[in-house]
């Protein structure tokens, strides 16, 4: 492994970059070696670049152990730490602004150096010595692993980049939304007026089957619907059986007795016939219905 | 670098479309994801070749038949076309996200709740009931929610309409019958006994 | 059981399906007007009646493949179902909107990439793995995108904050989960000669 397998000579793609003004290196993602100005003696335009191009010193030494195609379990500590601080030394007399990451790999990669240079101390019984190298290879490799990682990721396709979620609209006024009650609305509300009766006038309500009060609505609205006259035998759905049958008799009783209704029977045994006291009938809509009003 | 070409070619040369499915699908696309109506002139910048507004607008009218009997509908707006929800949808939207229903005021429920207590009743008693004057919007907003209607008229003077609660209000209410209301023994023996201990 | 039933009727007007063309309606509705990707749970919530998983589940199917030849296509992420525009109407869309879309640099890509696979991780543990500075304008991009976010603080001098991924990234990337992004490349004995060749 010499020298000369990691330093390229290669001042012809310098001479490229300067040329297109550093545009290529921005835009080669994860490739930045291919172009670059390898050669020692860099114009300070693309080492500007260069330094650009890498994402710190671990990006740096990659770039430099692909270079020379070597194994990164046995890495040559001499001649890499020669070529990174080469560049490091570049970028520096360049008075460019060297990020203190650069320099602390830089003391890393000479500590390693010297101390593979160093006898090596017996082991312990059972265990390995390790590697001075280990801690940067482990490094190494994680890194080189995240790189590729997101060059994975930026290939996914991505919201906004690639495709756009589809949203349609919705125009909320279109839905009319319309309060909501139950049952216990309306037992409250009743107990409101309760409470408000028996504070004030002291209106007794008297307690009623609801039944019944509900027939006398279901008669009213049999009859208005009929033309107001109906035969009293009409008035009774037998299928509905008994208890429906008393209940839907004491209503029209009931309505009888408020005047809301009459029966009336023009002889013994004659049909009995049921008509609405008011004989007109309330909507306009229905007056179709008018005209057949026995009246 | 080759994703970077794949990217500025195909932004270039949008295929100019060779049929009108094609150039109707690209429509289609462009007006399901645009956050705003989109105008003639902005949907003609669309396509690559030039497309007359009269081709434009057969085209647009063909989309809206297509999607005639789909749960979205193309609609012309002031500003331009855009797809809208059809209204049918929008319940099932509002299960997702609920919003706090409207609520009636108390003269509404207090004169639903004698109408349905005490059925039929006229706007005189239901005034007697509760003391106060109703309205005639509160009767006309039960009235126009399909829950009470005039099922005859009294026969005193000035022949007062008689209310009463419709079936609508009890399949609203999910109830079987009036029977089904909460009853109203229960709740004066609650408010006597309440007014029992308030006086103690 | 009854008071669900009697709850959602009178809550909504939404009628109850009576068959799956409907449901699929439905569905197609909602998923087109949501504002985010909607869950299996969040799906059911929209029927009045009960649907089971699995039914869901052939209906979304079915609905995804109805839109196989259409602009759009029905896609599952991490948070549920959406719709999402396909990328070949992509040109047709930027002609009219030409705004380029964010184009992260190096350092936003590889930021994100460890803190995707290697989650919870703190600033320090980036740097590390990086081996220089990470800027605060990086994690803040990857913050703002909604695609990062503090999860905890490791119990260490100083309580770093923990940075993980976010549901939105996920979906912004048309992953399901975590453990849907690209395996890691295995890299061991030699760095990759068949890399190290393309170079040369």
């Amino acid at each position: 492994m010499s020298d000369n397998a990691v330093i390229e000579q290669v001042s012809e793609s310098a001479a490229d970059s300067q040329t297109e003004s550093g545009a290529p290196f921005a835009r080669i993602y994860g490739q930045p070696m291919e172009q670059l100005p390898l050669d020692l003696y860099i114009p300070p335009d693309a080492m500007a670049v260069m330094l650009d191009a890498f994402e710190g010193p671990l990006d740096l030494l990659l770039y430099l152990i692909r270079k020379a195609n070597v194994n990164v379990l046995d890495i040559p500590m001499a001649p890499l730490t020669v070529q990174y601080l080469t560049y490091v030394e570049a970028m520096r007399s360049q008075n460019l602004e060297l990020a203190a990451d650069y320099l602390v790999m830089a003391a890393m990669l000479i500590e390693i150096k010297s101390r593979m240079l160093l006898p090596k101390l017996k082991a312990v019984e059972g265990e390995e010595v390790e590697d001075p190298r280990a801690e940067l290879v482990r490094r190494l490799i994680e890194y080189e692993q995240m790189k590729q990682a997101a060059h994975k990721l930026d290939e996914l396709p991505q919201a906004e980049r690639d495709f756009d979620w589809v949203e349609v609209w919705v125009e909320k006024s279109m839905l009319q939304r319309l309060p909501e009650v139950n049952p216990d609305d309306l037992r409250d509300a009743w107990t409101g007026i309760v409470r408000q009766a028996k504070l004030h006038t002291r209106h007794t309500i008297q307690r009623e089957e609801l039944s019944v009060r509900e027939h006398m609505g279901v008669i009213l609205r049999t009859l208005r619907d009929a033309g107001g006259f109906v035969e009293f035998v009409g008035m009774f759905d037998v299928t509905l059986g008994a208890q429906v049958l008393v209940v839907h008799f004491l209503a029209m009783l009931e309505l009888a007795r408020e005047h809301l209704l009459e029966m009336t029977q023009a002889e013994a045994f004659a049909p009995i016939y049921v008509r609405l006291t008011d004989g007109r009938l309330e909507h306009g809509s229905e007056q179709s219905d008018g005209s057949e009003d026995p009246e | 670098m080759d994703d970077l070409n794949t990217e500025a070619s195909s932004r270039t040369e949008a295929k100019i479309p060779s049929n009108t499915a094609q150039l109707k699908r690209i429509l289609e696309a462009v007006l399901l994801s645009a956050q705003q109506a989109l105008s003639v002139g902005e949907l003609k910048k669309v396509f690559v070749e030039e497309i007359g507004n009269d081709v434009l607008r057969v085209l647009l009218e063909e989309l809206r038949a297509e999607w005639a009997e789909r749960p979205l509908e193309l609609v012309q707006v002031a500003s331009g076309w855009r797809f809208r929800t059809r209204a049918e949808f929008l319940p099932y939207l509002e299960r997702l996200n609920p919003e706090k229903p409207p609520k009636y005021s108390r003269a509404v429920l207090e004169t639903l709740a004698i109408i349905a207590y005490r059925q039929p009743v006229t706007r005189g008693d239901i005034e007697e009931i509760r003391g106060v004057t109703v309205s005639t919007q509160v009767v006309k907003a039960l009235e126009e929610r399909g829950w009470v209607d005039v099922v005859g008229h009294r026969d005193t003077p000035g022949r007062p309409a008689l209310l009463a609660t419709t079936k609508k209000f009890l399949d609203d209410l999910g109830l079987r019958s009036v029977a089904e209301l909460p009853p109203l023994d229960m709740i004066n023996q609650t408010l006597d006994l309440a007014d029992a201990q308030q006086t103690a």
